[in-house]
């Protein structure tokens, strides 16, 4: 128990000093909760004191100092967690690496931040840490967590994280004056210490060692927590990487700052499994797992009896029309809110029940756009799915969507104490309480993102709506015009026609053309389910993309999307106005996606310029040849004649007709 | 945590490290006439890998079921922790120390993975029918006790995901893993392994070998290997004995052994 | 559906070795308790006491009994019938002779004789396995019938060959004779059915339960493992007897009134395997579902005609029924082998899935 | 004293003093025995080919006979009831296959074993409502059956065989003979034979698992027929035939589940063993009715010391 | 689908599972008169005819007459099988509105017989049940006329000794019955005959799975060559016995069945070897009886009968049948007019029963004169002790062979006092009949 000493009644500025003030107000209640020998192992906040205690002391001992960097790599572990604040209790500095990153990449980091030690999950990790020892002098020692293998490893620079601890407990059965000390210490702080290095994963270049403060990070983590409603009867499953901010912000820091609990999941794979088992209150995740939430979900209805499916899908049908509605408290009928009861207890509990949803009350996306069909699907079923925009530089926050302000196409207002602009060259620009100090050993950087009067430049393009709501377009330096000077911006186009589950990706041109124009990828699942359920046969990819019924479709869903744009006074003019769809699928094996299935624009524009050629040139069709890389690694060519559609413009009046229908 | 598994007291069988475990020696058996074993003797050092090898119907699994009591011998003796026997029940082999694994997976197949290995432990688990009967107490005391024994087994065999699931639904790389962690919750000083990677593809192959050297590793755990696969077997034991007709025809290093004629013939298929 | 079971997570393995792991196990749970001791006990009458809930549950302890042996420890046994004989007629002699000993007492000790002849005819199982067993239990049955007959000691030499129920006092209570209420009789049978039912399923969920389930599963590897076959298949055929023979002492007390040896033949015997069989080996469950179908079913198939107002000869009645019996057995070892127990398992699974199908 | 003399002496002196009916006594016990051995062999030829404990046998038996009877009580002529009958039990056979036997492939032994009380149950109830309860006479007469009787003055005592008797012994005796041929000679009875050890093997010979399985089942109905007609030529044909099938399990365990020699065999042997011990043990000293169980406890006693039975191989486990 | 089918099995079996029975209605003018019936299971041969006779005397009964003084008699079956645990559930489901039970098996008998003190019910089991159930002190509820099985067995040595039981001393007598109470009901009475006529009493049982095969008792038969066999045979082990008597050589005039031994239909499957084969029987078939025609023209002729084959009508356990439920109506129709009420309910028939005066008169009135002998009840007197008669088996049908036989109704009324005591003292606290001082 630690004692209250000359810190009491003083707001914490720091995570330790949080964790001294939770080990006293929240002393029995779990802090952190690990799947682990097939039950959910558990420590209060008490417990949680003492071996973050233990180990910092064991640190110290070891005789790590502030200032020191400690990387962490690996898996949501709580002893990794227990290290962030083992180690800023030293004030020393936690940098979290990626634990998938390369030898390659993780080497940089651990060079560029300067780490004397390590704190690592497990033997591979441990592996690879040994494998470019010798390209980082100034890493000493590496602590892990699970012992498993290592026996045999030379133990004079490697130790296990219990031994740590149990130095630490030595020390303080030695001499009772060091925990005194060592929570001095912790209340000595004033909030200005270096809180945490989180390394940004850059698309371009090497990563960044994004400065945040403690008493920043502090402050945003309390404001967003009361924006939430977060409080120690809060639960949240921690499973995104340790060292993205999301993890950092969501996890660590407001947890700390609301005492909520934090539980681990047993490993990467059991995710669902444990997400359902704990049945969190809080949740987050990128619009992409939702997506692949739902498109299990209605895989997994697929294999129902009619009669279930019928039901299903009419309960779905009811949740549509009232659901979101009911969520936001808004008046909805009699019948409706009966329908609506009855298809909770039937389709909505049970469903969120298997998703391990049913006891959030607040859940966040944010990353990517979101699909609107998909984000009030969640939303009608009773889920407080909500939207921010954040960056690592802003410590997550910038903007957040209020409870009863939720709108698919936007991310809201800006963050409690944020301020949000938008540059003349349409980029998003803001100042926030948790805003970064600067990249670490990158001034250059660092002036390149933060501006003259404070504003950290996001990069990104952004418009607000006429509710004032912030609305994230796209890269700011992808935003283009078209030849009459509108903006054209690509991505927003790519993710509305992506949004049609039929679709699985599309590439935009315009930049410096006449009109907008689209190249399109079906999706093979959907539309080949489509193709049985009529009997159309096919043989390939190929084949079914090319099919007239295929191009009808496509049609409708461009038009819809026409119609959409339509409505936007700024997007009016980016109505496609051509499209082709794509003789084969875009493949991260061929270059033309990252790793992380985002489109090489560039690449695509280069490989495929006859096809863009075509498209503007007004012809309907056209003979190309590609090479391909099968999955076994040969290459091969295919070829074909793409089809090319004309559509017809909306025009941008189309908001009153449509209010007409 | 798994930490506590380097403490166990496994292989607290009062044998040094390095010192004869098990002596086989003149052992014949025969069944009806036939001989499947005849005049073998060889000996198993504690803390190594030995390997018993040998072609189809070389007797090698008649071995393994005389050293745990499943087959009684009709000549020699067998000295164990350094006592001479002759014969006893498989059962009472297993309260000396000796565990095994089968060549045909020999799981309890309406039962999970967690009960499986949990049955391991049943010759340690002592509390009778009476506290039994009423479960809360002393029983549930004994058997949270070794479930905890047995769930470090699972996490050493990395089977978390399978804990519940009824062992009968699981492929065979898996239950051949689940019987190992079966024999391994018996916390034997010696572990016989017939044919472990017998049908695996290679992964599995690798991933079993590892566990096998972990096993020896982390625990001391003495083993007896009957294998196929004579990579695996060459990389695997320290020592190798090969059989050939129920005759052992080599014994040695798995160098000498690779070298020895009689072996080379014996596989070759060179006639008698 | 029902089965909400996010949110239910064990933070220690005593909870995760608890009975109801689910929450909603133990509310369903809660609700059958509540049926049947109070709503079942105020609301039936003297028909449905006699014909419907006293003998489903004796003859589900019957069945629990058996399927101790048959389910848990894989030993198939025909013999149940005499078995039960044996916890009758001990009973019997018990009360008689010691008029003022507590029937409950004598119950429980009934039991004892019956685990005791139990043990003796399971004494061959180390060497007899499977059908063979199954036939020589058969000699169980046959002998023992056969002395009940003829050992007229037992029946204390009643002209008729038949031990009739003496009227029994318990705590100034009527509880056996035929002055005694239905309302009390299904009480004592429910109490002692709980308890049998406490005990065996802490015994099946416990190390002995697992040591069984290893012997059944596979008797070799069991051994290997290092258990001793013939004790833990005496201590099944013990625990088997015991509760058989309770089920038998309630059966004749607490029920019949009275009864004959042959009573205890095979055709009963065969009920009881039924019983176990349709409701599912190796679950506890099934012995409860299995009873009310087997027992339950035929009671209402012979008022079902004269409810809707059929007339239906009698014969016809009971030549259909006899026919939809073999029929429906034969229809469930298709449709689920593993009899009704698991077919809730599936249903209750489904519940956990709903709405997926699986 | 008293008591080892009853048991171990007196008997024997019973014996020789008369050996007439000693003679008589084991004749009955032949006759049953053949009975007996005919029921075994149903269910081991079930068994060998499908691994079903059918113990569905003994209704089947009542059932044949029921049939034949009714048929002639119906008008027709009792040579032409006999093939109907077969007919019926062909049906029987196909319909138990498609029903029962086909769904429930695969399913565990006991299962099975369920299945065919399901069966026995079913064909109670519906023989009984086609047929009636009543007692019914066998048609021993209009088969051709010889109904008188030899006797014989051995020892200057009496002798008596009646002649359906005899007819069953040697009935039974080629029944048993043309089911040997078939099942050693024909390539559908090796086929059933190899069934027993071998699905696969059994089907390499072309001919489908579920064409053998109609076969064994109406052969085992064919069995139950000739079973039928000897038994109900003795006793009359009624559902109370039904429990001689209990009497053809020890036999079972005697002779092994298998073996068609042991199904012969042991019933022949209990048969005469349970009737000896009867009259000259269990009258005098235990009351009677020791038929009930004899057998039964005499196969235990046996298993004990051969587990696998007098006609199994010796039982090497394995692992 | 299978997983539909599956629930849909399940959800139809908790259905049921769930229903509570409740017997339906029972309309005003009429008494409910149910029997628990058998005709399945194996002594359905034997109970079939029994049923038809009982049944068709009540139909007839109301179409004729309009039932007793008017009231329609319900008469109902409910089907035991045989089975005492289907007989106590039939118990159980009529008891609430019958005025009798009518449980056809001992071991139903033996069950219920307890019950109907406190469920205040008449059972009437003619010429079957408990023999000392004639003390009606003891057993207030249930009532055998007009013959207990002691009755049977003392007219049995009776006949075979020509009235002069001293005749049998030194004789050698064996009873060959059903292991089963039924079958050793008598063995007490021989028991005390034997001991004091000097007779050796032999018991052979018969077990129930070996009725069909009794080559075992009739080899000890042979061994033991009795000068009588008697038998107490029960549906397929009266064929059974009396073909292993003709192979045997049992000479048939010395072997003599009760009157369920009696049975035409199990001597059809005998034939002519049977033919001098006897059984004692209170009932005497009678095809030119006037109440015969009556049924004939009231039940059979209208086709509203089970019976099979017309022909049947004369066999022994039709009429038979035919003279039970005669008793039941005469117990009703006595009990309405000692009440005057037409209803009858449980408690009048006790009297109407106790209080039986079947004279030659009232026999001739009913138009069964020949079909019984005489008898009347009183409250200590459950019996009636009637007399009977040996019908003899003539290859085709049973004729009547000898004068009317009487039972040794003191011997048999000491022996019944002291089971009925023991009975009541094993049961205690057991109600006796203190009003009655007869």
């Amino acid at each position: 128990m630690p004692s209250t000493g000359s810190n009491a009644g003083r707001v914490p500025v720091t995570f330790p000093q949080y964790l001294l003030l939770n080990a006293n107000r929240f002393a029995d209640r779990t802090a952190m909760r690990h799947k682990d020998m097939g039950i959910w192992q558990s420590w209060s906040w008490k417990e949680q004191f003492e071996e973050v205690r233990a180990f910092s002391l064991g640190l110290q001992e070891k005789g790590l100092k502030a200032g020191d960097k400690v990387a962490i790599v690996g898996a949501n572990r709580p002893r990794l967690y227990w290290t962030f604040c083992s180690v800023q209790a030293l004030g020393a500095i936690p940098v979290p690496v990626y634990a998938d990153a390369v030898a390659e990449e993780m080497a940089y980091v651990l060079n560029h931040a300067g780490t004397k030690l390590a704190v690592v999950q497990d033997q591979e990790q441990v592996d690879k840490l040994l494998s470019f020892s010798d390209d980082i002098p100034e890493l000493k020692d590496i602590i892990y967590d699970e012992p498993r293998g290592l026996r045999d490893y030379d133990h004079t620079h490697l130790q296990s994280f219990a031994d740590i601890q149990e130095i630490g407990r030595g020390v303080l059965a030695a001499d009772s004056s060091r925990a005194a000390a060592w929570e001095q210490a912790i209340n000595d702080a004033d909030g200005d210490e270096i809180s945490v290095f989180l390394y940004t994963s850059g698309t371009t270049g090497r990563s960044k060692g994004v400065i945040l403060k403690a008493g920043n990070s502090v402050k945003a983590a309390e404001d967003t927590a009361k924006f939430d409603h977060l409080t120690e009867n809060d639960s949240v499953l921690a499973y995104l990487p340790l060292a993205w901010v999301g993890d950092h912000y969501l996890n660590y820091a407001q947890g700390y700052v609301s005492g909520l609990c934090m539980a681990c999941p047993e490993s990467q794979e059991t995710v669902q499994h444990d997400l359902r088992e704990i049945g969190p209150t809080f949740y987050f995740a990128p619009p992409r797992v939702f997506e692949g939430l739902l498109t299990s979900v209605m895989i997994r209805m697929e294999d129902a009896g009619t009669l279930k499916k019928k039901m299903f899908h009419h309960f779905l049908g009811v949740a549509k029309k009232y659901g979101e509605a009911i969520l936001e408290g808004r008046p909805v009928s009699l019948l409706g809110r009966i329908s609506y009861g009855l298809g909770n207890i039937l389709v909505y509990g049970p469903l969120k029940n298997t998703l391990g949803f049913s006891n959030i009350r607040t859940a966040y996306t944010a990353g990517e756009a979101i699909g609107p069909d998909l984000f009030s699907f969640f939303r009608s079923l009773g889920i407080n799915l909500k939207q921010l925009y954040g960056q690592t530089e802003a410590f997550l926050y910038v903007t957040a969507q209020k409870d009863g302000e939720i709108h698919a196409d936007t991310v809201g207002k800006a963050a409690p104490d944020v301020e949000i602009r938008i540059s003349d060259d349409g980029e998003v620009q803001f100042k926030s309480p948790g805003m970064f100090v600067g990249y670490y050993a990158d001034d250059e950087k660092t002036k390149e993102t933060v501006t003259e009067d404070g504003f950290v430049k996001t990069g990104d393009a952004g418009i607000f709506d006429s509710r004032g709501d912030l609305k994230i377009i796209d890269r700011a330096k992808d935003v283009g015009k078209l030849v009459n000077g509108s903006l054209f911006a690509p991505k927003y186009i790519e993710n509305k026609l992506k949004f049609f589950p039929n679709i699985r990706e599309c590439v935009a041109f315009g930049d410096g053309r006449e009109f907008c124009s689209v190249f399109l990828n079906i999706d093979l699942v959907a539309v080949g389910n489509w193709a049985e359920r009529n009997n159309i046969s096919y043989g390939s990819y190929q084949e079914l993309a090319g099919l007239p019924q295929v191009y009808e479709m496509m049609t409708e869903h461009v038009d819809q999307v026409n119609r959409d744009l339509s409505n936007e006074p700024m997007m009016a003019d980016s109505q496609i106005k051509r499209f082709l769809v794509l003789h084969k699928e875009l493949d991260a094996d061929d270059g033309e996606l990252t790793r992380t299935q985002k489109v090489r624009r560039s690449f695509i524009a280069e490989r495929y310029a006859p096809l863009i050629e075509a498209l503007y040139d007004g012809s309907t069709e056209k003979f190309v040849e590609t090479e391909v890389t099968y999955e076994d690694g040969r290459k091969g060519r295919i070829s074909a004649t793409v089809q090319i559609r004309d559509m017809d413009v909306h025009p941008a009046s189309s908001v009153t007709r449509e209010a007409a229908e | 945590m798994a930490d506590t598994i380097q403490s166990s007291p496994w292989t607290d069988d009062g044998i040094d490290p390095g010192a004869v475990l098990l002596n086989v020696d003149n052992i014949s058996l025969s069944f009806g006439g036939v001989k499947a074993i005849s005049d073998i003797s060889f000996d198993v050092c504690k803390g190594e890998i030995r390997a018993i090898i040998g072609p189809n119907g070389a007797g090698k699994t008649s071995m393994l079921n005389v050293i745990n009591g499943f087959y009684q011998p009709q000549e020699g003796t067998i000295m164990f922790r350094g006592k001479e026997r002759r014969s006893m029940k498989p059962h009472q082999a297993v309260g000396q120390g000796i565990a095994r694994t089968f060549q045909n997976v020999a799981l309890f197949k309406g039962m999970s993975t967690l009960d499986n290995i949990m049955a391991g432990r049943s010759v340690m688990m002592k509390r009778n029918l009476f506290w039994q009967l009423l479960w809360h107490g002393p029983a549930l005391n004994e058997e949270i006790e070794h479930r905890e024994k047995v769930e470090e087994i699972i996490d050493f065999l990395e089977i978390k995901h399978i804990r519940r699931t009824p062992v009968g639904n699981l492929p065979y790389g898996l239950q051949k893993r689940v019987e190992l962690g079966r024999a391994l919750a018996m916390e034997p000083s010696l572990l016989l392994l017939d044919e472990p990677m017998a049908g695996m593809n290679l992964e599995e192959k690798e991933d079993m070998s590892r566990f096998v050297l972990d096993v020896n590793q982390q625990f001391g755990t003495t083993i007896a290997l009957i294998e196929h696969d004579m990579g695996v077997v060459m990389d695997l034991s320290d020592r190798v004995v090969v059989l050939d007709y129920g005759k052992k025809i080599a014994d040695g290093t798995p160098d000498e052994v690779r070298n020895n004629q009689d072996v080379i013939d014996a596989y070759l298929g060179v006639p008698h | 559906m029902f089965y909400r079971i996010s949110g239910q997570f064990k933070t220690d393995y005593r909870s995760d070795h608890a009975l109801f792991r689910v929450r909603q196990d133990a509310v369903l749970m809660g609700i059958i308790l509540l049926f049947a001791w109070v709503i079942f006990p105020f609301t039936a009458n003297e028909f449905v006491f006699q014909a419907l809930l006293i003998p489903v549950l004796i003859y589900s302890l019957a069945a629990l009994g058996l399927n101790i042996l048959t389910g848990y420890a894989g030993q198939l046994s025909l013999g149940t019938g005499a078995f039960m004989g044996v916890g009758a007629y001990a009973c019997y002699k018990l009360v008689t002779i010691f008029p003022e000993m507590n029937l409950l007492v004598a119950i429980g000790l009934s039991g004892f004789f019956a685990a005791a002849v139990g043990v003796a005819f399971g004494l061959p199982s180390l060497r007899i396995k499977g059908f063979y067993l199954a036939i020589a239990t058969l000699a169980a049955q046959f002998f023992l019938v056969w002395l009940f007959e003829k050992w007229a000691w037992l029946y204390n030499y009643n002209a008729s060959g038949a031990i009739q129920v003496p009227t029994i006092d318990m705590f100034g209570i009527r509880v056996a004779g035929p002055t005694a209420s239905s309302f009390v009789q299904y009480y004592f049978v429910l109490f002692v059915v709980t308890i049998m039912t406490i005990f065996a399923i802490n015994i099946t969920r416990g190390h002995i339960g697992r040591t069984w389930k290893a012997v059944r599963d596979m008797d070799i590897a069991a051994e290997l493992v290092g258990i001793n076959l013939l004790r833990s298949k005496l201590i099944a055929f013990a625990v088997s007897s015991y509760i058989v023979g309770v089920s038998g002492a309630l059966f004749v007390f607490l029920w019949r009134g009275a009864a004959e040896p042959n009573l205890f033949d095979i055709p009963l015997s065969f009920r009881v395997l039924f019983i176990a069989i349709i409701g599912g080996l190796g679950s506890i469950l099934g012995n409860y579902l299995g009873a009310i179908l087997i027992v339950a079913l035929p009671v209402i198939l012979n008022i079902l005609p004269e409810m809707v107002g059929l007339e239906i000869n009698a014969a016809v009645v009971e030549h259909l029924n006899i026919m939809i019996i073999g029929a429906l057995i034969i229809a469930v070892l298709i449709i689920e082998p593993h009899g009704l127990a698991r077919f809730w398992a599936i249903i209750r699974e489904k519940l956990i899935m709903w709405p997926f199908p699986h | 004293m008293e008591f080892l003399n009853n048991v171990f002496v007196a008997p024997f002196q019973d014996m020789a003093a008369a050996p007439d009916f000693f003679m008589q006594v084991v004749w009955e016990g032949l006759v049953s025995g053949v009975l007996y051995a005919l029921i075994a062999l149903g269910f081991v030829l079930i068994y060998k080919s499908s691994r079903i404990f059918n113990f569905a046998q003994g209704i089947m038996v009542v059932f044949a006979a029921l049939t034949l009877v009714g048929l002639h009580e119906m008008g027709v002529p009792a040579l032409l009831a006999v093939p109907l009958t077969l007919g019926v039990m062909f049906l029987l056979a196909v319909a138990i296959e498609r029903v029962v036997l086909r769904p429930l492939v695969n399913q565990p032994d006991i299962i099975l074993f369920m299945a065919t009380i399901g069966i026995t149950l079913f064909l109670i109830g519906f023989g009984e409502m086609i047929f009636g309860g009543e007692n019914k006479v066998m048609i021993t007469e209009q088969l051709g059956i010889p109904t008188g009787s030899f006797e014989f003055e051995p020892f200057g005592g009496f002798l008596l065989i009646e002649q359906k008797d005899l007819t069953a012994v040697v009935g039974a005796g080629v029944l048993v003979l043309v089911l040997l041929l078939f099942l050693n000679r024909s390539k559908m009875g090796r086929a059933i034979r190899a069934l027993g050890d071998d699905h696969q093997a059994a089907l390499s010979v072309g001919i489908s698992l579920s064409t053998i399985w109609v076969l064994v089942w109406f052969i085992a109905g064919i069995i139950a027929l000739a079973t039928g007609i000897v038994w109900g030529a003795r006793a009359g044909v009624s559902f109370a035939l039904e429990v001689i099938a209990y009497k053809a399990l020890p036999v079972l365990m005697l002779g092994g589940l298998e073996s068609v020699t042991g199904a012969i065999v042991g019933g022949l042997a209990i048969g005469v063993l349970e009737k000896l011990f009867e009259i000259y043990w269990g009258q005098p000293l235990l009351g009677g009715n020791t038929e009930t169980w004899f057998a039964f406890v005499f196969a235990l006693i046996v298993l004990l010391f051969r587990p696998q039975g007098l006609f199994g191989e010796k039982i090497i486990e394995r692992v | 689908m299978k997983t539909y089918l599956k629930t849909a099995m399940l959800g139809a079996a908790l259905g049921l599972g769930t229903m509570v029975a409740m017997p339906a209605a029972n309309a005003e003018d009429t008494i409910y008169a149910p029997n628990l019936s058998y005709r399945t299971g194996p002594f359905a041969a034997t109970g079939i005819p029994l049923m038809n006779g009982q049944r068709d005397y009540i139909m007839m009964l109301n179409e004729r007459d309009g039932g007793i003084n008017g009231v329609k008699i319900e008469y109902d079956e409910c089907e035991t099988g045989y089975s005492t645990e289907k007989g106590v559930e039939c118990y159980e489901k009529t008891k609430s509105k019958a005025v009798v039970t009518q449980p056809w098996s001992t071991g139903i008998t033996l069950q219920v017989l307890p019950k109907t003190n406190v469920d205040k019910i008449p059972i009437l089991a003619p010429g079957y049940g408990f023999s000392p159930m004639a003390n009606g002190k003891v057993f207030q509820w249930a009532f055998n006329p007009p013959a207990s099985y002691w009755d049977g067995a003392s007219m049995m040595l009776n006949y075979v000794s020509d009235g002069d039981l001293d005749t049998l001393k030194g004789k050698k007598i064996a009873l060959l019955h059903l292991d089963h109470p039924f079958g050793k009901e008598p063995i007490p009475l021989f028991e005390a005959m034997a001991d004091k006529h000097g007779f050796e009493f032999l018991p052979i049982p018969v077990g129930l799975k070996e009725m069909q095969n009794q080559s075992a008792q009739w080899l000890q038969i042979r061994r033991e060559k009795p000068d009588y066999v008697l038998m107490w045979g029960w549906g397929a082990m009266n064929a059974g016995a009396i073909t292993e008597a003709v192979k045997t050589r049992y000479p048939m005039d010395q072997f003599i069945g009760i009157w369920w031994s009696g049975h035409d239909g199990d001597l059809k499957t005998v034939g002519d070897k049977g033919k001098g084969y006897k059984s004692i029987s209170w009932s005497v078939p009678v095809a030119d009886a006037p109440v015969m025609a009556d049924i004939k023209k009231y039940v059979v002729d209208p086709g509203n009968s089970l019976m099979e084959d017309p022909a049947d009508i004369n066999s022994v356990f039709y009429q038979r049948g035919i003279l039970i439920s005669m008793i039941l109506a005469e117990g009703i129709r006595g009990a309405q007019e000692h009440f005057d009420t037409k209803n009858v309910n449980a408690e009048q028939l006790r009297w109407g029963l106790e209080n039986l005066k079947i004279d030659d008169d009232r026999i001739a009135e009913l138009g069964m004169t020949g079909m019984i002998a005489p008898f009347s009840t009183s409250c200590a007197d459950h019996t009636g002790h009637a007399g009977g008669w040996i019908l003899e088996w003539d290859g085709s049908k049973f004729a009547p062979a000898s004068d009317k036989l009487t039972a040794d109704a003191d011997a048999i009324a000491v022996l019944e006092e002291v089971k009925a005591m023991e009975y009541a003292e094993a049961n205690k606290p057991w109600p006796i009949n203190e009003e009655c001082n007869m």
